[in-house]
């Protein structure tokens, strides 16, 4: 059913970029308010579309007939169902929050029109991305927020390291972008057409050959490591923290980050046609889980700790999608969206407060000056860290249910390693958010100037989302799942459990609690007598495995030297320099020819008589 | 072959050697006034009487005179300087050997049998004597006749024209003429 | 089809026309006197082209419901079966329409060479007019005389006007496109000799038109082989492919901004029109056999072209390669038969056209405030220079292809119809994508981005006027492409089909060849 | 008096510049002198026009056909343009003795003439006789320079060899046939070959084909620039319809054994000459190589000759094209001053004579056969569209990948023109005479590009005519 | 060989010796001498010929050749003078100003 408002969701925010530009650079203060008005309406349009939604019935707009032409149709058209809805609640409604909270955030940057029109336009093309009907509109948002990640982590692009890290986004993106497009293409050469609510019909899907069919699973969960961050491409996200917190807050935990994770559920017909393809994912994903919470142990930055957990949870994520519990990942989306927007713009209200300082180390005992945004993170690292009741915790124990409900051939055997696995990356999750929390707001204040607590226009909407972070998982925990078994496949589980099972379930994050209390609190020698046995590990986790070396080493070094190579030997020497020898070439005997003019009427003659002789020698029949 | 003309052959070859052969230009242009008479000579034995006779006047008569006139008047001597290289004689003899053999070779070899009998016959028919030319020319070669004045009046007005310099005069140089500049 | 009014040579006469009035006040006095006068002239002329070129789409598809081979056709020399024959399709549109912004664009563009007078404006539009030509000419004799005389205006305002190494630069490119076109001059005639020869004409005359070429299917496929080669000999070295590209560093780092967008925005395109239009009809066969070191070709530009623009440290060479880079896309699709993928060439070409005229004016601006074109040398311009930063922002965007920019559609269209023909090589092809992105950042890094490097500012600071008409006409244009591409695709869509994909699909000996 | 109609032009030409010589003597004035040659000229080419066409009988020696016509009126047009073009700069080049320099070059006109019309091999041989001894008197002309006389003396030296290689040829073929006359040959045999080739040797001299160019870019370079001028058109229009005359009546070409020859020939000249063009700072020496290897190109009709005649027009066409290429090109050089040679002298050009500019261009562009000026162009479509159809596919490569080759050195003139800055801005003068001229060849080189049917169709006839 | 032949092979023979004193001599009237002596030659080829065939053309062709001849002579050296002023020196080693 065409729909106009569908149309106006992603229009407001787009118009919004603008005029919050255009108005913005002749009064600043207003281009927060319209950047976050513009959002606000758009989660209105999308509030009142969901509430239309019933039972089967789906919304669409037709925006352009775009690239159809001949026979091929690929019209630019948004289709609002009810897993985009979730998406787009998520992504408007968290985005609006973080659009006040930039208003105080960046009161004092001049630059803010800039700021609120990239934001605006980021979350146009996270809507795009959402609302998508084909693969290539989809591309068209995934693109988007790309971009505007971009130039939101260079948002401050006078520093090169800042608009190093944005092009490094954008380039690790890229990489998995070529997955995105392959998977365009080798799906449009089997099934014919791109539309989503297509592609998710057996029968269509059964016209992919097998090979094809892996290599398309394999191309869209490429795509989805780029842009959510799981190995080998997870090393942009850290980097991105080179933003403002609001953008960390939005894109690199709320939302964009969340993208791949949309891709797979929406794809997940594809996903699943090789089995390999999900057992890769859970295994990627577990590895990056696991990776990415021991690096958190040992960073001192506050948003470098959010990051890695970032990478962490969404590694979590995509063990749901590796093992086909879909809406769990997705449900599990709505949860981090919460307590991480959550705790990054707590993480911003502490920055701010403590006068952009971010290390955790220079931080402590902030609990008495920043009461509210102390118990807004304290909050949000109870839902984190799984804790029931608090919205990680459902979201989480579904996930490792959902784990022991794998029936893949390729992860029969090892079914219980990564149920272990998981409950081991959850007690470590829940011991770096501890840490964090004590570094930062218990103990004594070690830093410079008197902290203070951030504005109203700041705290509000991280209040609010602390209020979801702990209600959200019981809210949503009993409708999610079958709410979403229309565009989703059914997920064998019914998490939450009574309150013996909530207890249960729990007794990883209060593991990793306590665990962190008794080491940060109760016994800091322990601690640094663990840090000298394991210090290879230590070096290993603040080094961050090492893998921004590794990766430089083996591809971006070799594609500098190639680069190099093809341009001085390929290029220089042998295209340039062979048309320039043939050049020289011809001079050089051209010089000799008009040697032979030597001015010298004899020699003339002899020339004369030797090409006569020479003709005669040459065409005379008789020698 | 008559003994006459084997002679004269001779004279003619060893004359045109000279030619080539004597440094000294004026040593040339005498041993040329040989040849060309021994040519002449070549002529009447083969009964171009006419033409035997203005070889003598034309060439080496005029010509000659005219040739000897300017050596005198450049009055120059041997060619100087550098001799030619024997690599580059060598190579012009050689080359000189590829022209003479490729000419003469097919064409003595057309013309070596030819039936004795028509030969005396035509021999005989082309003598050429000044009534027997003079009536060519005035018929059957008229046009070319004429154009051949103008050959002539080219070559006095291009004369002319380079030797004659508006207020430019001749004027030797100092210290000896020849290869010096 | 023709249509009475204007005719298709008002394309070529009107600017041409433009470009002789311009050089009158050259013969007679004084040459700056009337500069403002001789600018909004060529203004006025250029634009008048293109309000012609609309005329006649306009007019046609007001009649015939599409633009489809409207054709002038005149005899010209009748002994030698030459035609002066015209034809507008859907293809020609597409790069006809492309000239014509473009003309107008670099006329518009304010910032010229100092000495840079009438003879300026005239060069122009007499490259426009060439080109033009070259674009709607079917006869091979009148596509060959445009091919060579569509080089000549380039040179001389290169030659004029370009940098100290300006003459070698110039000579450089006379001799690779005369070397290029050469045999390709000899594969034409042969075609028309081949055609009497075959007693296919009906005044058993030569021939050089190419539907009437196309449609004797003469050729033996030796012949055909030797042909094509020499064809594309002459479209490798005009696109530029790699390796015959060596014409093109120094020809954009010498030439003065306008010319080098001129150039590469329509030089080279002529080279992709003209394997659409006339060597596929013309040599099917060979096309077909030729097709996967084609795509191969292409791919391994566009890796080649992204990989040396990575090592570039100068603005201006920067974009020459990421030229060959983006073209390669566009050999990619020309290379097999698959409707997607040829409009998506075609499309490309024009949006590649578009995007890098204004990257070339754009990177001009900055050059020019700087006075200096070394990365070393520039950066944190965005401060100073924020509207030429935003705009350049723009274009870099566009020429990583991103989406509702208009070469992510031709790119989309090629990689998408590519890859059922030449999976292996569109892959490669993608590779490109990424490294795209990496030396276009790159490249607005060390500009824009960072610490001002604001040394040694020659003039005043950021655009303004007309040039920022200008660039912002070819934004919206680039993104009007990008989001409304359905109406140009449906044009050139029906036209790729005629020319290329018929004349294989009718020959089953071909079609067995075709399967890769 | 019918007996002298056929020699009417002749007769004109020779006659009245005898007159012309005497009351020169008495009335020296540049510009009467110039305009009574000229006069001579047009009566001249006029008698061609209304000749009859005549089947070559003796006592004439004289044979008139459309064939000889064409060729007779394209060097009088020839010699008359390039007198206009360069007259005004006589004075300048002092050659003073301007009645002798006219004379000459009418005769030399005459000879030329001579040589198109000649029925026989003597009158032929007459023809170049009387042609080249006006020339090498000319080329001495500027008796003050000494390179005029350096000129003149290997100009006189070679010219006279290469006589004697053409004299010995035409003794062959009369010792072959007993007779003088361009006729049809009835045998064959080494000696023809032999023959053809001796005259080949003189004839590729006068033309300047490679290897018996080395005197071109010397004689060129040395001469007065209005006599090369003259030179580079006239000599060039009779030397080739002598060839053509003579391989297409006396030896009957096609045959095996000259294709080779003339194949030869034709390839070493456009690669010798574009090669050796490629290094030369002086512009006369350029435009001589230049034309050995444009020579080069007009041979390819006749090494390409089939059953068709339309090859040999292509050759008569490119010819054409090229005389007012070459004419154009010179009178320009002779109009910037007698010693205007090296490519600096050009530096600037358009800033001093935007019409000198131009037109020079033009020429160049023609010459490089590129547009606008498609003279050039098109003669090349239609010289290669021939080789082609012969099957010449080699020669066909070889000429086209020189004509690419070729562009690099006639790049070199326009961009010192056009491109450079001048060392003076001082402006040239040109007069109206040379600007009528210049005009002219431009219109010409133009005109024959963009409209050639007229000129493609009066080759077609004249080489009907040749070939029969 | 028959006598008339055998003029024909010193015919060849002198246009030979001509030829290679043009190559080898410097002096430029002796260059114009081995010109003459080349035409010679010829002239005695289109005797010889005259005789074979039975008929005078040939013999008209070396009158015609001989009136050149003269012709040639004159102005050649008056060439040759000319170069003498300008040069000095009639040697062709000298007057080498044209070249490459």
């Amino acid at each position: 059913m065409e729909d106009t408002r569908l149309a106006l969701v992603v229009l407001v925010p787009l118009v919004g970029a603008i005029l919050s530009y255009v108005l913005g650079r002749a009064a600043p203060r207003i281009a927060g308010i319209l950047a976050t008005a513009a959002v606000a309406t758009s989660f209105c349009f999308v509030v009142s579309l969901w509430q239309a939604l019933e039972g089967g019935q789906t919304f669409s707009f037709t925006l352009s007939s775009w690239l159809s032409f001949s026979n091929i149709k690929l019209p630019l058209e948004i289709y609002f169902d009810k897993l985009s809805a979730v998406m787009c609640l998520v992504v408007t409604g968290v985005g609006s929050l973080i659009h006040l909270y930039s208003i105080g955030y960046m009161a004092h940057d001049e630059s803010r029109p800039r700021f609120f029109s990239y934001l605006n336009l980021f979350i146009a093309s996270m809507l795009i991305l959402v609302l998508g009907k084909s693969l290539p509109v989809i591309f068209i948002g995934w693109e988007g927020v790309g971009l505007c990640s971009y130039l939101l982590i260079g948002f401050w692009y006078t520093n090169p390291d800042f608009a190093s890290a944005g092009r490094k986004a954008f380039v690790m993106n890229r990489i998995g972008d070529l997955g995105f497009i392959v998977a365009m293409a080798i799906l449009y050469h089997s099934c014919g057409s791109l539309d989503i609510t297509v592609l998710n019909r057996p029968e269509v899907l059964a016209r992919i050959p097998s090979e094809m069919g892996f290599i398309a699973g394999i191309a869209l969960f490429l795509a989805a490591t780029g842009k959510s961050a799981q190995l080998p491409l997870f090393t942009w996200l850290p980097d991105a923290m080179a933003g403002p917190t609001p953008v960390s807050a939005l894109i690199h935990a709320a939302t964009m980050v969340t993208a791949g994770i949309y891709l797979m559920a929406r794809m997940f017909g594809v996903i699943e046609l090789a089995p390999l393809v999900p057992a890769i994912i859970l295994w990627t994903a577990l590895a990056t889980s696991a990776i990415a919470a021991i690096i958190a142990i040992s960073q001192n930055d506050i948003k470098k700790v959010l990051a890695y957990s970032t990478v962490s949870q969404l590694g979590f994520m995509f063990l749901a999608v590796g093992v086909g519990a879909y809406s769990v990942a997705l449900f599990h989306v709505v949860t981090h969206a919460f307590f991480k927007a959550c705790l990054f713009m707590s993480a911003g209200s502490v920055i701010h407060g403590c006068h952009h300082e971010q290390d955790m180390r220079r931080m402590g005992g902030l609990a008495k000056s920043m009461p509210l945004t102390c118990l807004s993170y304290g909050a949000a690292t109870l839902a984190i860290a799984g804790i029931a009741p608090f919205a990680g915790y459902f979201s989480k124990h579904a996930i490792l249910e959902s784990l022991a409900h794998a029936h893949n051939p390729y992860l029969h055997s090892y079914g219980e390693l990564i149920g272990l696995g998981a409950t081991a990356i959850a007690i470590c999750t829940a011991f770096y958010m501890t840490r964090s929390f004590i570094l930062t707001f218990l103990g004594s204040y070690r830093g410079e100037g008197h902290p203070h607590e951030a504005p109203m226009v700041m705290t509000a909407p991280v209040l609010v989302l602390a209020v979801l972070s702990v209600v959200g998982g019981l809210v949503l925990n009993h409708g999610f799942f079958t709410y979403l078994q229309g565009p989703l496949p059914p997920v064998a589980t019914h998490s939450g459990g009574g309150i013996l099972g909530s207890v249960l379930g729990s007794v990883p994050g209060l593991i990793g609690i306590a665990a962190a209390y008794a080491l940060f609190i109760v016994t800091p020698a322990v601690k640094d007598q663990i840090r000298k046995v394991l210090w290879v590990g230590e070096k290993v986790s603040s080094g961050k495995f090492f893998l921004d070396e590794i990766l430089g080493l083996l591809v971006i070094a070799p594609f500098r030297g190639l680069s190099v190579v093809v341009s001085r030997v390929l290029d220089q020497s042998v295209s340039i320099g062979t048309g320039n020898a043939i050049g020289g070439i011809s001079r050089a005997v051209g010089e000799l020819t008009c040697r032979v003019t030597t001015g010298q009427v004899s020699t003339y003659v002899l020339w004369m008589f030797a090409s006569a002789a020479f003709l005669l020698y040459c065409f005379l029949p008789v020698r | 072959m008559s003994f006459m003309e084997f002679v004269l052959a001779a004279i003619g070859i060893a004359s045109a050697i000279g030619v080539v052969g004597f440094r000294n230009p004026l040593s040339s242009a005498f041993s040329l006034i040989v040849h060309l008479l021994a040519i002449a000579g070549l002529y009447a034995l083969l009964g171009a009487h006419f033409l035997a006779v203005s070889q003598v006047v034309v060439y080496a008569g005029a010509i000659m005179v005219l040739v000897l006139f300017v050596l005198m008047l450049l009055n120059l001597k041997s060619e100087s300087g550098r001799r030619i290289g024997i690599v580059r004689s060598a190579l012009t003899v050689g080359i000189g050997l590829v022209i003479f053999l490729s000419i003469s070779a097919p064409m003595l070899a057309q013309f070596a049998d030819l039936p004795q009998a028509t030969l005396e016959q035509n021999i005989k028919s082309s003598e050429g004597g000044v009534k027997a030319i003079g009536e060519l020319l005035y018929s059957q070669y008229m046009v070319q006749f004429e154009l051949s004045s103008l050959v002539l009046l080219v070559g006095v007005v291009g004369a002319v024209m380079l030797a004659k310099r508006k207020n430019v005069q001749l004027m030797p140089r100092e210290g000896g003429m020849g290869g010096v500049k | 089809m023709t249509i009475p009014w204007p005719p298709l040579s008002s394309l070529i006469v009107v600017p041409a026309l433009g470009a002789l009035v311009c050089l009158a006040p050259w013969f007679s006095s004084k040459i700056d006197t009337k500069a403002r006068f001789v600018r909004l002239w060529a203004l006025g002329v250029s634009m008048l082209t293109l309000v012609i070129l609309a005329a006649i789409a306009r007019a046609a598809t007001m009649s015939h419901g599409a633009v489809l081979g409207l054709e002038e056709a005149h005899q010209w020399i009748p002994s030698l079966g030459i035609t002066y024959h015209l034809e507008l399709d859907g293809l020609s549109f597409a790069f006809c329409l492309l000239t014509a912004i473009i003309s107008l664009a670099v006329i518009a563009w304010s910032a010229k060479p100092a000495s840079a007078g009438a003879g300026w404006y005239a060069l122009l539009l007499l490259g426009e007019a060439t080109v033009m030509g070259a674009f709607l000419a079917t006869d091979l004799v009148l596509f060959y005389i445009f091919f060579e005389a569509m080089l000549l205006p380039v040179l001389g305002a290169m030659a004029l006007w370009g940098g100290a190494q300006r003459l070698n630069a110039s000579l450089k490119f006379l001799i690779y496109t005369m070397a290029g076109s050469a045999l390709m001059f000899l594969a034409i005639l042969y075609l028309g000799w081949t055609a009497r020869a075959m007693g296919h004409t009906l005044d058993g005359n030569f021939a050089f038109e190419i539907t009437t070429l196309a449609s004797m299917k003469m050729l033996n496929p030796t012949e055909e082989l030797v042909l094509g080669l020499a064809f594309l000999l002459a479209f490798a070295i005009k696109i530029p492919m790699v390796p015959f590209h060596g014409w093109l560093p120094d020809t954009y780092r010498e030439a003065p901004h306008g010319v080098a967008a001129f150039t590469a925005a329509l030089l080279g395109k002529v080279g992709i029109y003209a394997i659409l239009r006339f060597m596929w009809p013309l040599f099917p066969t060979f096309m077909v056999q030729a097709g996967p070191y084609l795509a191969a070709a292409g791919a391994v530009a566009v890796v080649f072209g992204a990989l040396v623009a990575m090592a570039q440290k100068d603005l201006r060479s920067l974009l020459a390669y990421s030229s060959i880079s983006h073209l390669g896309f566009c050999v990619l699709g020309i290379a097999g038969v698959s409707t997607m993928a040829m409009t998506g060439a075609v499309f490309q070409a024009v949006s590649h056209g578009l995007i890098t005229a204004a990257l070339f004016l754009t990177v001009g601006a900055v050059i020019d405030r700087q006075g200096s074109r070394d990365f070393d040398r520039l950066g944190g311009l965005a401060r100073s220079i924020p509207l030429t930063a935003f705009f350049l922002m723009v274009f870099s965007v566009a020429a990583v292809a991103l989406p509702l920019t208009s070469s992510f559609v031709g790119e989309f269209l090629i990689i998408v119809g590519s890859w059922k023909l030449f999976p292996a090589w569109t892959t490669v092809a993608l590779l490109g994508v990424v490294l795209g992105a990496v030396y276009t950042l790159t490249a607005y890094l060390r500009t824009m981005f960072g610490p001002l490097h604001d040394t040694d500012p020659r003039t005043g600071g950021d655009i303004r006027g007309f040039d920022v008409v200008v660039l912002a006409g070819l934004a919206a244009a680039i993104i009007a492409l990008g989001i409304f591409p359905a109406d140009l695709l449906g044009m050139i869509s029906p036209a790729v089909e005629v020319n290329a994909v018929p004349s294989v699909v009718a020959d089953s000996s071909v079609a067995l060849g075709f399967s890769r | 008096m019918n007996a002298l109609v056929p020699f009417a032009p002749v007769l004109a030409l020779s006659i009245g510049s005898l007159g012309y010589l005497v009351s020169g003597q008495f009335l020296e004035r540049a510009r009467l002198t110039s305009l009574f040659a000229l006069s001579l000229i047009a009566a001249a080419a006029y008698l061609i026009v209304g000749l009859m066409p005549m089947a070559p009988t003796l006592p004439h020696g004289f044979i008139i056909n459309d064939f000889s016509k064409f060729f007779a009126v394209l060097a009088c047009l020839g010699a008359f343009v390039s007198i206009i073009g360069t007259a005004s700069s006589l004075a300048e080049e002092k050659i003073g003795m301007l009645s002798e320099y006219y004379f000459l070059m009418l005769t030399s006109l005459c000879g030329a003439l001579v040589m198109i019309f000649a029925s026989d091999f003597l009158t032929l041989f007459i023809g170049i006789e009387v042609a080249s001894l006006a020339l090498y008197c000319l080329c001495g002309a500027r008796v003050t320079k000494e390179s005029s006389s350096e000129a003149a003396l290997k100009y006189f030296l070679l010219g006279c060899v290469s006589s004697a290689f053409m004299l010995f040829g035409i003794a062959l073929w009369y010792g072959v046939t007993g007779g003088l006359a361009i006729a049809p040959i009835n045998t064959a045999g080494p000696l023809v070959i032999l023959s053809f080739v001796l005259m080949m040797v003189g004839l590729a001299f006068k033309i300047g084909l490679a290897p018996f160019h080395l005197w071109v870019p010397d004689v060129y370079q040395g001469a007065p620039t209005s006599v090369t001028t003259y030179m580079s058109c006239v000599v060039k229009v009779a030397a080739f319809a002598a060839l053509f005359k003579i391989a297409l009546n006396a030896f009957l070409l096609p045959t095996e054994w000259a294709v080779g020859i003339l194949w030869f020939l034709s390839v070493l000249a456009m690669t010798v000459g574009n090669l050796a063009a490629l290094q030369q700072r002086s512009v006369k020496r350029m435009l001589a190589y230049s034309s050995v290897a444009q020579a080069g190109y007009m041979l390819i009709g006749l090494v390409v000759l089939g059953d068709t005649t339309s090859v040999l027009a292509s050759s008569v066409f490119y010819l054409t094209g090229y005389c007012a290429m070459t004419i154009g090109a010179f009178t320009v050089l002779s109009v910037l001053g007698p010693d205007a040679d090296s490519v600096d002298d050009l530096k600037g050009l358009v800033k001093r004579s935007p019409f000198l500019a131009t037109s020079m261009t033009l020429f160049f562009l023609a010459l490089a056969g590129l547009p606008p000026s498609m003279a050039g162009l098109m003669g090349k479509v239609y010289l290669f569209t021939g080789a082609l159809s012969s099957e010449f596919y080699g020669l066909a490569i070889i000429a086209v990948l020189n004509s690419a080759l070729a562009c690099a050195y006639y790049f070199r003139v326009p961009a010192a023109m056009l491109f450079q800055a001048p060392p003076t801005s001082e402006p040239v003068k040109v007069s109206v005479l040379s600007t009528f001229a210049l005009t002219f060849c431009a219109a010409t080189v133009i005109g024959i590009g963009i409209y050639p049917e007229p000129l493609v169709e009066l080759c077609e006839a004249v080489a009907a005519v040749a070939a029969r | 060989m028959d006598p008339i032949t055998s003029y024909l092979g010193i015919a060849c023979l002198l246009f030979t010796i001509g030829g290679i004193g043009l190559c080898l001599r410097r002096n430029a009237i002796v260059l114009f001498m081995c010109v003459e002596m080349m035409l010679n030659a010829v002239n005695l080829a289109f005797v010889a010929f005259s005789k074979i065939h039975g008929n005078l053309d040939g013999q008209v062709a070396v009158f015609f050749v001989m009136v050149i001849a003269a012709a040639e002579s004159a102005i050649g050296l008056a060439i040759i003078l000319s170069v003498f002023r300008s040069v000095a020196s009639i040697e062709t080693t000298d007057a080498a100003e044209l070249k490459w």
